[in-house]
């Protein structure tokens, strides 16, 4: 087996295992062979290959378990795009959760459900907290106190208003003729 | 193949003569193997096994023989046939009713060739032609078949060239709102509580809830405020009132109260309800 | 962004993707870039890489949705035993079935079973579809709206195709007027 040859094997074996190879499992695959090459032979053919390698996308590696192909790091804000995840949307009861804040601040979880008729998921307001959009700003002196919700400036920024004036009043939102087209 | 039965001689087809005696099949199932058959008995199980249905088998027939599929004997393939049939009878093989048809198929064949042809309807078609077409048909899938089974594939013969990815970080994106989208779900909210309750939803100037909002946030950082501090000049007239309009629509809420130690004394905000440290009784300056 | 590095780009890409990537998919790896390549230029890259893949141990392909770098063919023998495992074996009952839907796309079940002259199980059916090499591409107007099975991407994947026109040529059905025996 000349050198070429068993660097094209190792380097075929290591792009399709999908997980390290250790320099002993390189010389398994050659169990049954008539002429097995040498674990030195094995070892000057991955220098080979990582020198191949080096104005290439991708270099050998060398981890715990084994030899292995990887990309570039300088590669990955591309190759991240074929990860990249797109945004979930948020559910109808969270924009209305956020609406009846925005709009008739400072106002209870208590208050919310009973405009909307069904109960506030903790989930909900988590989000939007984590959000920064809307955040306690009191609380209500009623049995349990419970927590007053109100926007935040964030809240603001991000749907481009200046102050809440800038929201349509009620009036202007019954005028509205068919919702907005998405 | 010359020994193979014309269409023409019906009569000869009636009796196979290298097969006559392996046709009694009552008997035991090993003696019956046919003999020109080539397998060892023991196996004879699994090769009736193999056959892919009631085609297959025919086709197995007449490719045995070597006879072309066009002019299929009918009477000795018929013979051959019915023979399997009851070998996996005996073999207790389950038997797909799909044999037993093709049996039926090939009887009426054979019978309607039995009967003699009137020439004027020579151009009546050769009762083989359905089944020989069925079979033509069959072959060429079989052989498609194999032909699939060839191909270089996934995880026999091609393997693919992968592997670790860079080190990456991910941003989990957040989901967009618009502020349509934010509108259209208070508008459908509101009409959903009109149907519910006979709530009146009364216009609100916005700036006054919003200063609620920021009124008691900033009770809730520094636990009380004074009364004057809460408005910014700068703010103008507008500005005043609004703040004013909030701290009336918190007081009338129960949200916050004030408290002043004396005449002329400033007059403080404070969220209302118990607080630790100040007289209930609200005639006390807060300590400070 | 020179040829050379747009090909890094792409090969870095398809290496980590662990499936086939199709043109646009390379294409929106660049989205957001100040300066995208063109599709001439990402076709003309993988030209390059193809190339300069020649003589090593795995070959850039083209197969139903997209490129995909594989180990060569020859190298299977050394390359298979990395797995213990034997590769799976299909029925001729199973390859049958998928060749008929194949060549005969769409095709419901009974003509399926018409052309084999035996039932079609079930089983297989299931096998083929969690194989993600067939699926139901519309519904026979007909008693009972039977099922039209087509094949999927993944089946050409699979069996290394870029397009069905690659698939074995299909027997002639011999003309029953042709003389029986020539």
């Amino acid at each position: 087996m000349t050198p070429e040859r068993l660097q094209r094997i190792l380097e075929g074996a290591l792009m399709a295992a999908q997980r390290p190879l250790s320099v002993e499992e390189l010389e398994r695959l050659f169990e049954g062979d008539a002429s097995r090459p040498e674990r030195a032979s094995i070892r000057e053919a991955l220098r080979e290959i990582a020198e191949s390698c080096q104005d290439r996308g991708y270099h050998l590696k060398e981890v715990g378990s084994g030899y292995r192909f990887q990309v570039d790091e300088e590669l990955a804000p591309w190759v991240s795009r074929l990860w990249e995840e797109k945004p979930p949307r948020y559910s109808r009861a969270l924009l209305e959760t956020l609406a009846l804040i925005a709009y008739r601040q400072p106002i209870t979880r208590a208050e919310i459900e009973e405009v909307r008729g069904v109960a506030v998921s903790s989930h909900i307001i988590r989000t939007l907290t984590e959000r920064e959009w809307i955040r306690v700003v009191g609380h209500k002196e009623l049995p349990g106190r419970p927590a007053l919700f109100g926007t935040t400036r964030g809240f603001l920024d991000y749907f481009n208003l200046k102050s809440l004036d800038e929201l349509p009043t009620l009036a202007e939102l019954r005028d509205l003729d068919q919702p907005a087209r998405e | 193949m010359s020994d193979v039965p014309s269409v023409l001689s019906p009569a000869s087809e009636c009796v196979g003569e290298d097969e006559a005696v392996t046709a009694r099949v009552r008997g035991e199932p090993l003696t019956l193997t046919p003999k020109d058959l080539y397998i060892p008995p023991d196996a004879l199980e699994v090769f009736l096994e193999t056959f892919e249905g009631p085609l297959d088998l025919l086709l197995y027939l007449i490719r045995r023989q070597n006879l072309d599929v066009l002019d299929i004997p009918i009477a000795e393939i018929t013979r051959q046939y019915m023979k399997y049939i009851e070998l996996m009878q005996e073999l207790r093989l389950e038997l797909a009713a799909e044999y037993l048809v093709m049996a039926a198929v090939l009887a009426e064949i054979k019978s309607r060739m039995l009967l003699p042809r009137a020439a004027e309807v020579e151009d009546e078609e050769d009762p083989r032609a359905a089944l020989v077409r069925r079979l033509q048909e069959y072959e060429r899938f079989k052989q498609a078949a194999e032909d699939l089974d060839d191909l270089a594939r996934l995880e026999r013969d091609i393997f693919m060239a992968a592997m670790e990815p860079p080190p990456m970080h991910h941003e989990k994106p957040l989901p967009d709102v618009g502020l349509d989208q934010l509108l259209r779900a208070f508008r459908e909210v509101l009409g959903r509580a009109d149907m519910f309750s006979h709530h009146q939803i009364q216009r609100e100037p916005l700036s006054v809830r919003e200063r609620m909002s920021r009124v008691l946030a900033s009770l809730g950082e520094r636990g009380h405020v004074e009364f004057c501090a809460l408005f910014t000049v700068e703010e103008g007239r507008r500005g005043v009132v609004v703040t004013f309009l909030a701290i009336l629509e918190l007081i009338k809420g129960h949200l916050v109260e004030w408290v002043q130690s004396e005449v002329y004394a400033p007059i403080y905000l404070r969220p209302a309800g118990p607080h630790p440290g100040w007289d209930d009784a609200g005639d006390t300056q807060p300590n400070t």
